[in-house]
C-alpha cells in the first residue's frame, strides 16, 4: 500500500510532534491498544498515547483539562455526539478533512458540514440473550417485549450518565415511548452497569441472560459457539456514529490529523471487525456473518439536537433508577 | 489453728522452680511480711495464695476451707481476699469513688450501702475531698491511697499487697508505710506484704519471713531476725554486718589468727556475724588484751551523719571489718586502733 | 533595660538565621500553600461567583433531595460501618493482644494483609464471589440445594459488609495499640475483688481503652463516608448514590467546581464534628493506665474457646484476604474467570497484556510505586523535622506547623482531591497532569498519620541522648546524623511503610488528579471494572498486592513486625 | 582565682524563676555536690553550667574565660565539658567502645590514639572484657560505668553529674558511689554533682551546697553541714533532726514550759535543732534534773535493726521529740522517761 505526497507529507511533519494523546470512548481498551499498535507499525517513530474511559468519563476528563488549562488530548473520539455538538459551538474543534473521509461508505460520510469531526466508529444497538436460559420462544422481538414480568430481575444495562451508547439509545427509546417506558423496566429491577460492555459482563458471568449491546460482540461469542442470540428489535434497533475530533488547543496538529485520518483507513475498520466484529465504515472490509449495516435494518433515528436532551435524561434516568 | 496456712507449696514456671517447698502459718489478724531479693520468689508465693499463679504442688487453706489442694483450686474471685498491686493499678476511667465502690458493687449490695461505705472509708484514708477526681488528677501517694481504700472497703479476709509502695517517693514511702500499719491495726485484717525492703518489713510487721530463692530461710519477728539471724543471707540481707568464716570448736570460734570465746552456736554455723556499730573501737595501747578484743589498722573513714563508717584491716582476716561510730568517736586513717566484742554483738550463722 | 533588649534582639535574629530556622521557615512557607491554599480556593469557589458572593453552588450542591439523601445514606453507611468493624475488629484485637488463642501473629498478620488490600480490588473480589446469581458463593449455595440467593453484594447491605470488612484493620491497630500497654494487674485488681472474666473485660478492660476504640471507630466511618471506589463499583450497578459519588457527578457535563467544592463543605463539616464530638466525649479523660514497675502482661487462657476464637478471626480472614485472594488468582490466570477452574481455561495472556502489550498499565505500576514511594518519603521526613522541631522547642510556632501536619486529617480524600484541583491545575501552578500533582496530593493526605508516628517516635528519644553528644562536642547536624536518625529509624521506616501502603491503595484522591501520563493503578483498574475486564484486572491486581506484600515484607525486616501498631 | 565561677546566675522559666542571684565559685579539681529536694533548681544549675539552659542573667567563667555572659554564649559543644545523666543516655545503637570512642572521634585524633585511649579508660571502669556489647546487653551498673568512662575519656575541664545514680538500686548505688569518687581522684576532674540523696552528697564531696527554691542555703564541708546546719532547712534536709521553735534570749533558749542554757546562737535564730542520736534517754527519777534533762513520755517505739526509734512526748512541746538510741537501750510504751542533752548535740538555726 503506497503512500500518498499528502500523507507522506503530513507523517514527515508529524514525526516532528513525535508522539500524540487519545481520549477515546468509542473502543474497548484492547480494540483501542490494538488501533494504537496498527498505527505504530505503519507510522514508526508516532506513539499514541491511549486514554480510554466510558463516553461520560472521558468527556468529564477532557472537560477538566479545559478547565485546568492544560492541554492534554490531542484527538478525542466519542460515542457521544452531544460532545462534539457542544465542542464544536465552544470553538473547541480543528477543522480538518482527511484524505480517508472521502473513502468511507457514504452514509457514514459529512457527519459534520464543517469537518470539525468525523464519523469514525459505528453500531447498531440490539438485544442479546442467553439462548440457555431463555428459549428461543421466550427470547424478546422489541424492547417492548422487555417490559414482560418474564424478564423480571434478568435485565442488565449500561448507564446513560457513562455511556454514550446507553445515553443515545435511551434518548431514541423515550422519543419513541416516552419516560413511562423507563419507569415500567424499572418494574423488572434490572441490573444498571455503566459502560454498555458491563452487559456482556453480566450475561457472561450468568448473572443477568437478556441486556442491550452493539450488534458485535454478542454475533462472535455466538460465532464462536457461546450460547448468546443477538435479536434486532422490531420497534427499531439504535444506530449510533460514533466520532472523532482533533482539539484546537493541540500542540501536535500534524501527527493528530495523521492520527484522525488513520482511524478512517482500512486496518482500524478491519481491526473492528475482526475485534469486536463491529460495523465497518469502509467497504474495503466485509461485514461478518449475520452483521448488517444501519440501511438494512428498522431503526429508531436520533438526531445531534435530540441528544443534546442527555444531561436532562440522565437526571431522571437517576430518578427512576437511583445511581 | 492457723487461719490461713500453705503446706509444701511448689510453684513451677517450665523447668523453673520459683518457690520450692514451701510451709508457712498464719494467725488470724497477723500482719506479715515476705522479704528477700529480686526474684527469690516472694510475688509468686502472693499471687498463688491470691490465685493468679496455679501451684504445682501443695495445698492452701484459708479459715478451714481448701482453697487449693489436689481436687481444688478456686479462682480468684471467690477467695474473698483483696490486693494492692505494685503499679496501684488503679482503674483510670473510673473515678476516687467507683474504684473504691466497685467490690461493693460486685457484692451486689443496696445503693445507700455502697454510698456509706464507700465515704466512711474514703475519710479513713482521707480521700474524701477527692471523691470525683479522676485517678489521672491525683499525685502518686493519693493514688496509693485510693488503691488502699479499695481493698479494705470489701473488707476482704485476707489483704495481699505486693510492693505497694516502690513506686513511692521516700517521704511518702515512710508516710504511707505509717498508714497502712494504721488500717491494718484499725480493721484487724489478715495482712501478707511483700518488699524487699528491710526497713518496711521491720516498721510493719508483726513477723517477718525472709525468702531465698524461692525457699524460706527463717520466720521471727523483726527483732529476732534482726538480733539473731539463722543463716549468713539473713544476716547479710536484713542490715548491714560483718561475716566472719571461721569454724566453731569447743567454746570458741577462731578465724585466721584470731579467736574469740563462743559457748554455743547454732547447728552447721560456718562463720561469725557482728554488726558494724556493735564493735566498740578505741586507740591500741600496749595493755594486754582482752578475750573479746581486736587489733587492726584503719583504713578508710566516711562521714554519714549520725556515724563515722570506718573501715579497719585486722591481719589474718580476708576482709577488713566494717565498724559504724557515734560522730564523737574519731579517729585517723592509718591508725592502728582496737576494737571490741562482746559476746551479745556476735551471732553464729550458718 | 534598652541595652539589653537590643542585645536579646540582635541574639533573636542571630537565632533566626540559623540554618535550621530557615528549613522550618521554607517547611511552613511549603505547608500553607499546601494545605492553606486549597482550603481556601475551596471556601471561595463555594460562595464566590463571577460577581461576588453567591449562593448558587450552594443551591446547586443542596438544593436537590438527591443530594442531601446521598449525603444521609453515606452518613447511615459510616455508622454502620464503624459499628461493624468496631464489633469485629475490638474483639480480634483483644484475642490477639491479652488471650491465648493459638496463632495470635498470623491473625495479625492476615489484618495486615486486610490492610494491604485496597477495598476497591476486595470489591471487585466480592463482585464475583457475591454476585446475587452468578457470584461463587450463591452458586455454592444453590448447589447446596437452597432455593433463596444467600446474599447480594449489590446492595446497601452489600456496600456497608464490603467497607466495613476493610475497615477492620483500623478498628484492629487502635485497640491493640491500646490494649498492649494495658498491664494485667489492672485485671487482677478486679477479679480479686470478685469479678468474673466476663465482668472484668467489661467493666475494666474495654472501657479503659474507649479513647482508642472510639479513635477506630471514628476513622472507620470518615474513612467509608469519604471512600469512592467500593461504592462506585457496587453502588452504581445498585443504583446506589452516595456522597462521594454524587461529588463525582458535579464533575460530569457540563462540570459544576463551584457545586463540587460546595458538597465537599458537607463532608468537611461532618469529619470536623466527629473530631469535636470525639473531643467532647474524652474532655475530662487522661486514659493513660498508670504503668510503672510491674506492668506485667499474662494471656488469658481462653480454655476450649481456643480453637473456636481462631477459627472466628480465621473467618474474618477468610472472608477479607483469602477468598478474595482465590478469587483474584482464578481470574487473573483465567481466559474467562466465569468459566472457573479448569485446566483450559489456564492463560498467562492477562499478565501478557499487562505487561508487555499495554502501555498505560505498565506505567501505572511504575507511577503508583513512585508517587506512593516519594509522598511517604517526603511526609515522613517533614513529619519528623516537624515533630522534632516541636518536641526540642528549637522555634517559636512550632504549634502552627503542627496543626498544618494535623489539618488535612479533618479533609476527606476525594474533597482534597476536588481542592487541589482547583488550586493546582488552572496556572500558575498548571500542575494538572503532572506527577507533582498526585505526589503531593498523597503527601499532604498521608501527614497526619506520618506527624503522629513522628510526634510518638521523637517522644520515645530521650534528649538527654542528644545532649550527651553535644557536650562531648557534637554540633546539632551531628546529633540528628549520629543519634536521631538510627535511633528512629526502625519508628520512621515502620510509619513510611504504613504511609507508602496507603498511597499504593489510594484512588479517592487519584481519581481527579490522574492525567493520562500519571495514572496509578488503582485508577486503571477502576477503569478496567468500566469495562468489565475483571481477568486482566485481577491480574493488575495481583501484581500491585504482590508487589505491595514484598515492600512489606522488607519494611517489617527493618521495622518489626509490628509497625501498624503504634507505640509511645 | 576560682576556675570554675558563676556569678549571680538567674534562670527563669517564663514568670517562674528556677534558679535566683546565684554566685558559686570551684576550685580547680575540687568535686562539689549540689544538693536539694526535687525541683530546688540543681538540675538547671547544672544545665546552664552545660550550656543547655540559657541564664537570663548573671556570667558563667571557666579558667578565667567567659562561657556565658551579656555578650557571650558559648554553645553546649565547644564547652569543653562532660556530661553524666540521670538516665545514662548511654547510645543503645552502639557498642560500649564505640560509645566511649564517640568523643574522641569528634576531636580527630588518629585512630590508634583513639583505640589506645578508649582501651585504657575501660579498663579503668573494668569494662574491657564488654567493649563489643551493646548497651542492651549490660546490666544497670555497667551501663552507669560506660557513661563515666564516656565522659572521662575526653578528659574535660568540667565533669557535670546529673543525679547519676538514681535509677541503680542500693548496692549498686554504693558501688558506684565510690566508683565515681575514686576516678575523681584518680584523673582530678573539676566535678559538679547534681543529687537529692544526702547520703551520697556527703561521701563523694568536699564541698556540698545545699539548695532550696532556686538559692543557695549553706555551702560547706560535709561535717560542717551535718554538725552546723545554718537554717532550719539544711538541718531537716540533711539527716533527721528535731526542731523545737523557741526564743534564745540570756544565753539560754526557752521554748514552752523547757529552757536550756544555750549562750550564743546564730543571727536570726528562732529554733533549735538536735538530732535524734545525740539524745541520751534514761529512767525518770525523782532526783533533781540537771541543766540539760528533760521529762518526757515515751509514746511510740520502733525496732530498725541498728538502732530503736522513740517517739517521746514533752510537756509544752508541740511535737513529740524522736530519739534514737542503740538496741541495748530499751524501754516500753507509756514509761516516763528523761532525756540529756549535751550542749554539743544542739544547734541553732535560723
Ligand atoms: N510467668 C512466669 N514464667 C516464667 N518464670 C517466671 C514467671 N513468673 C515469675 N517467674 C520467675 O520466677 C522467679 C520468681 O519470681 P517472682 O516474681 O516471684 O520474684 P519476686 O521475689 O517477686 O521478685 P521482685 O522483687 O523482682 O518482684 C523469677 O526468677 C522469675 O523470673
Ligand atoms: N523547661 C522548663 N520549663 C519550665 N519550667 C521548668 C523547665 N525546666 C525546669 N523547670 C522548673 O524549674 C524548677 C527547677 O527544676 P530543676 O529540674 O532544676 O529541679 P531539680 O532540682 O533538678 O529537681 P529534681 O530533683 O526533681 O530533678 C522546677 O520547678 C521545674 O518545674
Ligand atoms: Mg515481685
Ligand atoms: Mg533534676
Amino acid at each position: 500500500q503506497t503512500m500518498s505526497d499528502t500523507t507522506k507529507a503530513l507523517y514527515q511533519a508529524a514525526k516532528k510532534d513525535g508522539e500524540l494523546t487519545w481520549y477515546v470512548s468509542h473502543f474497548g481498551l484492547d480494540n483501542a491498544t490494538a488501533v494504537e499498535q496498527a498505527f505504530y507499525k505503519k507510522y514508526p517513530g508516532i506513539k499514541v498515547n491511549v486514554v480510554r474511559a466510558t463516553a461520560q468519563v472521558i468527556y468529564q476528563r477532557l472537560n477538566q483539562d479545559i478547565l485546568a488549562n492544560t492541554q492534554v488530548a490531542d484527538v478525542y473520539s466519542s460515542t457521544d455526539n452531544a460532545h462534539f455538538v457542544r465542542l464544536k459551538a465552544d470553538g473547541r474543534l480543528l477543522s480538518y478533512r482527511p484524505e480517508n473521509a472521502d473513502k468511507v461508505l457514504p452514509i457514514f460520510q459529512n457527519m459534520d458540514p464543517d469537518n470539525q469531526y468525523h464519523a469514525t466508529s459505528g453500531a447498531i444497538i440490539v438485544i442479546a440473550y442467553r439462548s440457555d436460559k431463555i428459549s428461543a420462544a421466550d427470547a424478546p422481538k422489541s424492547w417492548t417485549d422487555l417490559l414482560d414480568p418474564r424478564f423480571k430481575g434478568k435485565l442488565s444495562f449500561g448507564h446513560p450518565a457513562y455511556s454514550g451508547f446507553v445515553g443515545a439509545w435511551a434518548i431514541a427509546l423515550e422519543k419513541k415511548y416516552g419516560w413511562s417506558y423507563f419507569e415500567k423496566l424499572r418494574a423488572n429491577n434490572p441490573q444498571v452497569g455503566r459502560s454498555i460492555n458491563d452487559v456482556i459482563t453480566m450475561l457472561d458471568a450468568g448473572e443477568r441472560s437478556v441486556g442491550h449491546a452493539g450488534d458485535g460482540p454478542f454475533r462472535k461469542k455466538e460465532i464462536e459457539g457461546a450460547p448468546y442470540r443477538t435479536v434486532f428489535p422490531e420497534d427499531g434497533s439504535v444506530v449510533i456514529l460514533a466520532g472523532s475530533g482533533i482539539l484546537k488547543t493541540s500542540k501536535r496538529p500534524n501527527a493528530a490529523k495523521l492520527f484522525m485520518d488513520f482511524l478512517l483507513d482500512v486496518e482500524p475498520q478491519q481491526i473492528r471487525v475482526d475485534m469486536d466484529m463491529g460495523m465497518p465504515l469502509r467497504p474495503e472490509v466485509k461485514n461478518v456473518r449475520g452483521g448488517k449495516m444501519p440501511n438494512e435494518v428498522n431503526t429508531i433515528p436520533v438526531t445531534d439536537d435530540d441528544l443534546k436532551g442527555l444531561p436532562a435524561l440522565n437526571e431522571r434516568w437517576r430518578s427512576t433508577f437511583g445511581g | 489453728m492457723p487461719y490461713l496456712s500453705l503446706a509444701n507449696l511448689e510453684c513451677r514456671f517450665g523447668e523453673f522452680t520459683a518457690v520450692e517447698n514451701l510451709s508457712l502459718d498464719f494467725a488470724e489478724g497477723e500482719f506479715i511480711a515476705l522479704l528477700g531479693p529480686s526474684g527469690c520468689g516472694k510475688t509468686t508465693t502472693l499471687r498463688a495464695i491470691a490465685g493468679f499463679v496455679t501451684p504445682s504442688s501443695g495445698s492452701i487453706r484459708l479459715g478451714g476451707r481448701t482453697l487449693f489442694g489436689p481436687h481444688e483450686n478456686l479462682p480468684p474471685e471467690q477467695r474473698q481476699m483483696s490486693m494492692i498491686f505494685q503499679s496501684y493499678a488503679i482503674w483510670p476511667h473510673m473515678t476516687v469513688f467507683e474504684n473504691v465502690a466497685f467490690g461493693l458493687r460486685l457484692r451486689k449490695l443496696g445503693r445507700d450501702e455502697i454510698e456509706r461505705r464507700t465515704r466512711r472509708i474514703l475519710e479513713v484514708v482521707h480521700l474524701d475531698q477527692l471523691a470525683e477526681r479522676l485517678p489521672a488528677e491525683l499525685s502518686g501517694g493519693q493514688q496509693q491511697r485510693v488503691a488502699l481504700a479499695r481493698a479494705i472497703v470489701v473488707e476482704p479476709k485476707v489483704l495481699l499487697l505486693d510492693e505497694p509502695l516502690s513506686n513511692l517517693d521516700a517521704n511518702l514511702r515512710e508516710e504511707m508505710r505509717f498508714e497502712i500499719r494504721r488500717l491494718h491495726d484499725e480493721f484487724g485484717i489478715t495482712s501478707v506484704y511483700v518488699t524487699h525492703d528491710q526497713t518496711e518489713a521491720m516498721v510493719t510487721a508483726d513477723r517477718i519471713v525472709v525468702m531465698n530463692r524461692g525457699r524460706i530461710e527463717q520466720v521471727d519477728s523483726p527483732k529476732q531476725v534482726y538480733d539473731n539471724p539463722q543463716t549468713r543471707f539473713v544476716a547479710g540481707f536484713i542490715g548491714r554486718t560483718n561475716l566472719i568464716d571461721g569454724s566453731f570448736t569447743n567454746g570458741s570460734f577462731s578465724a585466721g589468727s584470731i579467736s574469740l570465746p563462743f559457748p554455743a552456736p547454732v547447728e552447721q554455723a560456718t562463720a561469725l556475724s557482728v554488726r558494724p556499730h556493735r564493735i566498740g573501737m578505741g586507740r591500741s595501747h600496749s595493755a594486754a588484751k582482752q578475750a573479746f578484743e581486736i587489733d587492726g589498722t584503719l583504713r578508710s573513714r566516711v562521714f554519714l551523719g549520725e556515724t563515722w563508717e570506718y573501715e579497719v584491716a585486722v591481719p589474718g582476716l580476708a576482709a577488713p571489718l566494717r565498724v559504724s561510730r557515734p560522730p564523737e568517736d574519731l579517729f585517723e586513717t592509718g591508725e592502728a586502733v582496737r576494737l571490741a566484742l562482746s559476746s551479745a554483738a556476735m551471732v553464729s550463722v550458718r | 533595660m534598652t541595652q539589653t533588649n537590643s542585645l536579646a534582639g540582635l541574639r533573636r535574629w542571630r537565632r533566626l538565621l540559623d540554618p535550621s530556622t530557615l528549613v522550618l521557615l521554607v517547611l511552613a512557607s511549603a505547608l500553607i500553600l499546601l494545605v492553606g491554599l486549597p482550603l481556601f480556593k475551596l471556601l471561595s469557589l463555594s460562595v464566590l461567583g463571577p460577581n461576588g458572593l453567591t449562593h448558587d453552588p450552594l443551591m446547586t450542591a443542596f438544593g436537590r433531595l438527591r443530594h442531601l439523601e446521598a449525603l444521609g445514606r453515606s452518613l447511615y453507611i459510616g455508622v454502620a460501618v464503624a459499628i461493624i468493624s468496631t464489633m469485629v475488629g475490638v474483639p480480634m484485637a483483644w484475642l490477639v493482644s491479652r488471650s491465648n488463642m493459638p496463632g495470635r501473629n498470623f491473625v495479625t498478620l492476615t489484618v495486615v494483609a486486610t490492610f494491604v488490600m485496597p477495598p476497591y480490588l476486595g470489591a471487585v473480589a466480592w463482585m464475583l464471589l457475591g454476585g446475587p446469581n452468578a457470584g461463587w458463593i450463591n452458586r455454592a449455595w444453590e448447589f447446596l440445594g437452597a432455593e433463596t440467593k444467600l446474599l447480594n453484594i449489590y446492595s446497601m447491605e452489600g456496600i456497608i459488609f464490603l467497607i466495613a470488612l476493610y475497615s477492620i484493620p483500623f478498628n484492629f491497630i487502635f485497640a491493640r495499640s491500646a490494649l498492649d500497654v494495658v498491664s494485667s494487674e489492672l485485671e487482677d485488681a478486679a477479679s480479686i475483688l470478685g469479678a468474673s472474666r466476663f465482668v472484668t473485660t467489661i467493666k475494666i478492660t474495654l472501657p479503659m481503652i474507649w479513647p482508642a476504640i472510639l479513635g477506630g471507630a471514628i476513622i472507620a466511618l470518615l474513612e467509608s463516608i469519604t471512600l469512592f471506589g467500593t461504592p462506585a463499583l457496587l453502588g452504581i450497578p445498585a443504583g446506589i448514590t452516595v456522597a462521594t459519588t454524587q461529588l463525582w457527578q458535579f464533575f460530569e457535563f457540563p462540570p459544576r467546581l463551584d457545586a463540587a467544592a460546595a458538597y465537599s463543605m458537607a463532608l468537611i463539616a461532618v469529619t470536623v464534628l466527629l473530631l469535636w464530638m470525639q473531643r467532647w466525649f474524652l474532655r475530662r479523660k487522661s486514659f493513660t493506665a498508670m504503668t510503672g514497675k510491674g506492668g506485667e502482661r499474662r494471656p488469658v487462657d481462653l480454655g476450649r474457646w481456643r480453637w473456636p476464637a481462631f477459627a472466628a478471626c480465621m473467618t474474618v480472614a477468610a472472608m477479607a484476604v483469602f477468598l478474595p485472594l482465590i478469587v483474584l488468582l482464578q481470574a487473573a490466570f483465567a481466559k474467562a474467570w466465569s468459566r472457573g477452574f479448569s485446566f483450559s481455561n489456564l492463560t498467562l495472556a492477562n499478565f501478557d497484556y499487562l505487561l508487555f502489550k499495554n502501555s498505560s498499565a505498565i506505567g501505572s505500576i511504575w507511577n503508583t510505586f513512585w508517587f506512593s514511594a516519594v509522598a511517604a518519603t517526603a511526609a515522613v521526613a517533614i513529619a519528623l523535622i516537624v515533630a522534632y522541631a516541636q518536641a526540642r522547642r528549637l522555634l517559636p510556632g512550632t504549634g502552627l506547623l503542627q496543626f498544618l501536619c494535623m489539618v488535612p486529617i479533618a479533609i476527606p480524600g476525594i474533597v482534597l482531591a476536588v481542592a487541589f484541583y482547583a488550586t493546582f491545575a488552572p496556572p500558575p501552578f498548571a500542575l494538572y497532569g503532572t506527577a507533582a500533582m498526585l505526589i503531593l496530593a498523597f503527601m499532604i493526605r498521608s501527614l497526619p498519620v506520618a506527624f503522629i508516628n513522628a510526634a510518638a517516635t521523637v517522644k520515645s528519644l530521650n534528649p538527654e541522648m542528644e545532649d550527651a553528644v553535644r557536650i562531648l562536642g557534637g554540633s546539632r547536624a551531628t546529633v540528628m546524623r549520629k543519634v536521631v536518625v538510627p535511633l528512629t529509624k526502625g519508628g520512621l521506616i515502620g510509619s513510611w511503610l504504613l504511609v507508602f501502603i496507603a498511597a499504593t491503595r489510594e484512588l479517592s484522591t487519584a481519581i481527579f488528579l490522574t492525567g493520562p501520563k500519571t495514572k496509578v493503578m488503582s485508577i486503571v483498574m477502576l477503569d478496567l471494572s468500566e469495562e468489565g475486564n475483571f481477568e486482566v484486572l485481577s491480574a493488575l491486581g495481583v501484581l500491585l498486592l504482590a508487589t505491595a506484600w514484598i515492600v512489606v515484607w522488607v519494611g517489617q525486616r527493618v521495622a518489626g513486625r509490628d509497625f501498624m501498631l503504634r507505640r509511645p
